[in-house]
């Protein structure tokens, strides 16, 4: 029970909503999907996996990947209305969506656990260890996780697909005129967003080992946003460095407690008024976050 | 410039020479405390933490631990599983608290009660009251009765007071809510009595007047039902004008009358009058005569008094165990119970091989002229 | 190549498009004028499948189009500028050139993660071409900017390079010239001309200049309130009495 | 009995949403972006007006008049601050929602912070209901019902017979235009912020004064009132009334409702009864504007 302990503690943490970040970042700063209901992949992607490691006793792997289908799936559903819908529109419908599922989770009972939520959620290779390495060990994984989904992510956005999802983000109309199929094209990037997603709250859910419907508000949303807009959109490490910043953030103002003469109520509130602000400077002031993203530059002489 | 930085070096040497100087203070022993500072239950926090602060200013009056002061470390959960976890970690790991204790709602302890009991921390808590804190391992010990044993008492009461046989039930969707309302449709129909409507609610939210239509829909005798200070005073408000709070057709039932009506007392309550329900019993006449004198008045909770029994108990235990490891201290808990019964009530402090408060009394109340008063037939 | 039969298309109680046929041979050049607000544009819009049509006909290449999504008309053959040049401010402009290349690979997350090799090598055929077009077009030294930070008549000449790196059948060309400075005009033509010539396109487009129209088209159609009120070679459109009465009507 | 209960209910809930709809309808109609934090500026007044009855001892509806001016202004100061120059730079409308969800983030935590979370109430006497056909209303509820109808009625009035009504429609049919004919669309624009947040207030003191007031009924209220705006269409003022009356209508009715005839397939089944689970009546709004946005995302009525 060292400083260390809760170091691995919190990179596990920072590790996973890096992947949330870097799954609604796909969405968001690629192909300009504003899905405010991004916190449903990290409900599916924890359910699922956790229910099928409980109930069925299936291998851990194949949970976490059915996990990442499960929520890949649900991706696909919540783009079926891309088509037609205006993008704030979308964005509203998919903020109800994320509170119709978590309301699921809580109401159906014979399923989900209802409010008590799933319990002893068996751990991958728990056997293998002993209690004061196995955090280590998920630190190994959730990394391992996180520069899969990095590379995995980079080599999809630097394709042309990913060429494609942007010049989406900028103009839709542009795309169909040049023989896109910009619907497919979203479905695309709202599927791996949802596997990446799925993987996150697998990861999640066999790490805490106990999962509950309050895991799932939609400020867990909110959240994510104010990481990939500090971070900045439209590359993959800009979402693991807001991830980072926000998590940082977020535990210091517990050690700063023990020095500011301030409520916990007040503490807890001037904590999310600042993430608010920062929101709204950075969009408003810096729109690109820290880290920029990155312009494709071609050396004319390498061409021919 | 130099002048400055010359002051500064002094004060920077002489501070460390009186840091390092071990004087007559010996180290404090930590004891890590969480509380829902900021959600559902926010309005009893500052009551929370005065039966903690209470107990450790008498702990330390007394000569501390093994002669070392109390020191409290206090940790919001914010009412998020995620900030709990995050609170409960820092605690432990950065802390480095051995021993924990405070109160708070299941969803947010039961993970944290887990990573006590796999890494051998002492906690002990008071509410939460889910029956699946028993089977969670022995670092876990409760001062208050689960949910189970209310679930009967309530049920027993509301039939045999009322002598009816149709009931209906409101409950707010959260693992407590739960809990208690599987105990009590359970024992209900041990009782022979029917339930006709049972309604559960998301909490934090301002118009329950549909969930209340719903609840009388089927033309129930009789009410149990249970909330948090702030849904307690608008369903009361609410059910008042819709007719629904007539106690002398249907009575109402309510199994923590005090947390369900904390506002609603102060802000309505002649609309709340001839309700019946269950309280923990009032802690001893010491606590709240303390309390008092520390507060100006007296607690809202009876649950204070439960904080100053978990850490008077756990002061206890090491003293008697003659040490501050949580493992010795867990068995020297089973031991001390049988001389200390506290100034809270609930249990009677003994802890079953569980470390659960195997048996409750409850006050059985009613309102009467905007208070809770002692309720006899 | 391009028949339209009876086009319709009402906004409201507007009526755009009010009967509207038209038919553009194959290896022609067409050009469509009329005053503003006349309908041009929606005609593009309906042919495109950006609009629906509210009644008619529209084939290409003998094959009915109409009620087609605009990808799926854009998959067949039939490419489209826009009136206000579109440019995705983000990209690059030699990234627009390749978004619109004909025959990528890995336009999918799964290709782009295990065709690497293709998609060099297909990126690699596209640079090539896409560079020949930049330095036809005079935007070579721009082709590390974001298309975002060009100016409206450069715009204008990167969806020409576009609709060329698409390489369709057919290219509907809406006002391409404006906005831009005459001797760049000048080029265009001739860029336009032997790419016709060349590769053998047809090309159906709108401009205001009747200068334009002359030097390339092989016929001209004239629109006013959503009807064709005059169609033939530029020089019997110049004579005719119908077009100018609609010109000065219009002023 | 029980019906008129339902519509009793409904009315007076319609009558609470349909204010704070009006003035998500004309933002969002006329600036094009989703306004996040609109309910929390009629939070902001309801808060002001409870402090200024409290500790000013105003009457209440003197308390409430100021509170709606200043929120009033405080919309058009926030405009000035973040959306004037976000417009004039010329961003996404997209851009513009988000840092709006920015300021509902932390002007709900700012109200936290001075007001605290604790629960509170006006001072006003729960007084016996009067009874109407066997159901009952409160003389406060009649109120509401009242009030909220006037208000209607005196934006019909702004809107047809003020110049600058007429000015307003023609800046939300094309700006560009309306400039054209010399209307000061930015003059226009503070006007419709005030104005908008002014009849929120009153809305959200409403609701305050009806049941209670705490910092989170604003992004309690925030989904229903989008519902609301949405299913009446976007821009039409009497949509937002006719949504709102509808929203509260379902959520009302779907709890009474009992599926037991159509289970039962005529006789064929012998269910008790069978109904919703109560569980699920926050989700009424949410399912209510993902199907409206899914089937009719133009809502019920058009633009005027």
């Amino acid at each position: 029970m060292t400083i260390v302990n809760f170091l691995i503690y919190f990179l596990i943490m920072v590790g996973i909503y890096a992947l949330l970040a870097m799954s609604l970042n796909l969405q968001v700063g690629y192909a300009g999907l504003i899905n405010f209901g991004q916190v449903v992949f990290f409900c599916i992607g924890a359910y699922t996996s956790s229910l099928l490691a409980t109930k069925t006793g299936l291998p851990l792997l194949f949970c976490f990947l059915l996990a990442m289908i499960v929520s890949g799936f649900f991706g696909y559903v919540m783009s079926i209305p891309t088509k037609s819908l205006k993008s704030d529109y979308w964005a509203i419908a998919t903020l109800a969506a994320a509170e119709v599922f978590r309301l699921v989770a809580l109401n159906e009972g014979w399923l989900t656990g209802g409010p008590f939520g799933v319990m002893s959620i068996p751990q991958p290779l728990r056997f293998l260890f002993s209690m004061e390495n196995y955090p280590l060990f998920y630190l190994f994984l959730v990394t391992l996780c996180v520069i899969i989904v990095f590379f995995a992510l980079a080599l999809i956005t630097d394709s042309p697909f990913g060429r494609d999802l942007k010049a989406i983000r900028e103009e839709e109309d542009l795309c169909l005129s040049l023989g896109k199929n910009t619907r497919k094209l979203k479905l695309e990037a709202m599927v791996v967003g949802g596997m990446v997603g799925g993987l996150a709250g697998a990861l999640f859910a066999h790490y805490v080992t106990f999962i509950s419907p309050e895991n799932f508000w939609p400020i867990e949303t909110f959240l994510l946003w104010a990481m990939i807009i500090v971070g900045g959109r439209g590359n993959h490490a800009g979402a693991i460095l807001g991830a980072a910043l926000i998590q940082i953030f977020n535990v210091s103002t517990r050690f700063i407690g023990e020095y500011v003469s301030l409520g916990s109520d007040s503490m807890a509130s001037l904590r999310m008024v600042i993430i608010g602000f920062l929101i709204i400077i950075f969009v408003s002031y810096r729109p690109e976050g820290i880290i920029k993203e990155k312009k494709k530059v071609y050396d004319p002489r390498n061409i021919r | 410039m130099r002048k400055i930085a010359f002051i500064i070096a002094i004060a920077f040497v002489l501070s460390l020479v009186i840091g390092l100087n071990p004087t007559e203070a010996k180290e404090p022993v930590k004891i890590g405390i969480l509380c829902p500072i900021t959600g559902t239950q926010a309005v009893m926090s500052e009551d929370l933490l005065t039966g903690f602060k209470l107990a450790q200013e008498e702990i330390n009056d007394a000569g501390g631990i093994l002669g070392r002061p109390v020191k409290l470390i206090v940790e919001d959960t914010e009412t998020r599983p995620a900030a709990g976890m995050d609170a409960a970690r820092k605690l432990i790991e950065v802390d480095k608290v051995k021993i924990i204790s405070g109160g708070f709602s299941s969803g947010v302890a039961l993970p944290i009660a887990k990573y006590c009991q796999e890494h051998k921390i002492l906690a002990v808590f008071q509410p939460p009251t889910s029956p699946l804190f028993r089977h969670v391992g022995s670092y876990i010990f409760l001062t208050n009765v689960l949910d189970n044993y209310k679930g009967k008492v309530i049920a027993d009461f509301a039939v045999q007071d009322s002598g009816k046989t149709r009931f209906a039930t409101m409950f707010m969707n959260n693992a407590f809510g739960k809990a208690l309302m599987d105990e009590t449709l359970k024992n209900l129909q041990k009782n022979g009595a029917q339930v006709v409507s049972k309604v559960v609610y998301e909490l934090n939210k301002v118009d329950y007047k549909a969930e209340l239509q719903r609840l009388f829909s089927k033309k129930p005798e009789a009410i149990i039902a249970t909330f948090y200070a702030k849904e307690g005073l608008v369903t009361a408000k609410q059910a008042y004008e819709m007719g629904m709070l007539d106690v002398n057709k249907v009575p109402w039932y309510v199994p923590e009358m005090t947390s369900s009506f904390a506002s609603a007392i102060k802000k309505i309550p002649n609309v709340l009058e001839g309700i019946k329900g269950l309280n923990p019993l009032p802690p001893g006449a010491l606590f709240m005569e303390k309390f008092k004198k520390k507060m100006g008045r007296e607690p809202i909770t009876a649950y204070a008094a439960m904080n100053y029994d978990a850490l008077v108990m756990i002061a206890m235990a090491a003293n008697f165990a003659n040490s501050v490891d949580p493992t010795k201290v867990r068995d020297a808990l089973w031991k001390i119970d049988d001389w200390y019964r506290g100034q809270s009530t609930g249990g009677d402090k003994r802890f079953d091989k569980d470390g659960m408060q195997g048996y409750g009394k409850y006050a059985k109340v009613i309102i009467r002229n905007g208070k809770i008063v002692p309720y006899k037939k | 190549m391009l028949k339209v039969k009876d086009l319709q298309k009402k906004f409201g109680n507007l009526r755009a498009l009010d009967g509207v046929s038209i038919e553009v041979e194959a290896d022609s050049v067409v050009g469509l004028i009329g005053p503003n607000g006349s309908g041009k544009s929606t005609l593009f819009n309906v042919v495109s499948g950006f609009y629906e049509k509210d009644g008619g006909e529209v084939y290409f290449k003998g094959e009915r189009i109409d009620g087609l999504t605009p990808d799926a008309i854009a998959k067949k053959g039939l490419c489209r500028t826009f009136q206000i040049a579109k440019a995705p401010e983000r990209l690059t402009v030699l990234e627009n050139m390749l978004l619109a290349a004909e025959g990528q690979v890995a336009e999918n997350p799964i290709s782009a993660l295990f065709a690497r090799r293709r998609i060099a090598r297909v990126e690699r055929k596209n640079l090539e071409k896409a560079m020949d077009l930049l330095e036809i077009l005079k935007l070579t030294e721009l082709m590390n900017e974001y298309a975002g930070d060009l100016s409206g008549g450069q715009k204008k000449l990167l969806s020409l390079g576009r609709v060329f790196m698409r390489n369709p059948d057919m290219i509907l060309l809406d006002e391409p010239t404006a906005g831009v400075n005459p001797t760049l005009t000048t080029q265009l033509i001739k860029v336009i001309r032997e790419l016709q010539k060349k590769e053998h396109k047809s090309v159906l487009i709108i401009e205001h200049s009747m200068k334009v129209i002359s030097s390339i088209c092989d016929k001209v159609f004239v629109l006013n309130y959503g009807q064709v009120i005059a169609e033939g070679t530029p020089e019997e459109i110049q004579k005719n009495d119908k077009v100018l009465e609609a010109y000065l009507g219009g002023v | 009995m029980e019906i008129v209960q339902i519509i009793i209910n409904s009315l007076i809930r319609a009558s609470e949403l349909s204010l704070l709809a009006l003035g998500l309808t004309m933002v969002f109609d006329i600036l094009k972006f989703a306004n996040f934090a609109h309910t929390d500026y009629a939070l902001l007044g309801a808060f002001l007006a409870y402090s200024f009855s409290q500790a000013l001892g105003l009457p209440l509806i003197v308390s409430v008049m100021i509170a709606a001016g200043l929120t009033g202004l405080f919309g058009i100061g926030i405009d000035k601050v973040l959306y004037k120059r976000l417009r004039t730079i010329g961003v996404q409308p997209v851009s513009l929602m988000i840092v709006s969800m920015g300021v509902e983030i932390a002007l709900r935590n700012i109200l936290r912070l001075i007001w605290s979370s604790e629960t509170k109430t006006y001072p006003i006497a729960v007084v016996k209901p009067l009874e109407i056909l066997g159901a009952r209303i409160t003389m406060l509820q009649l109120e509401i019902i009242t009030v909220g109808f006037l208000s209607m009625v005196a934006f019909h009035i702004l809107l047809h017979k003020t110049t600058f009504g007429k000015a307003l429609r023609a800046i939300s049919d094309n700006r560009a235009l309306a400039s054209a004919c010399a209307i000061d669309s930015e003059k226009m624009i503070r006007w419709m912020w005030f104005i908008a947040s002014a009849y929120g207030v009153i809305g959200g003191t409403m609701i305050a004064m009806e049941h209670v007031l705490y910092p989170r009924l604003g992004f309690n209220i925030l989904i229903p009132v989008f519902c609301a705006a949405i299913l009446g269409g976007i821009g039409n003022p009497y949509g937002a009334v006719l949504g709102a009356l509808i929203l509260a209508f379902a959520e009302n009715v779907v709890l009474a409702l009992d599926l037991k005839w159509l289970l039962n397939l005529g006789g064929l089944f012998h269910f008790e009864s069978i109904q919703i689970n109560t569980g699920y009546k926050p989700a009424v709004s949410f399912l209510i504007l993902i199907l409206v946005l899914l089937f009719k995302p133009t809502g019920l009525l058009r633009k005027e």
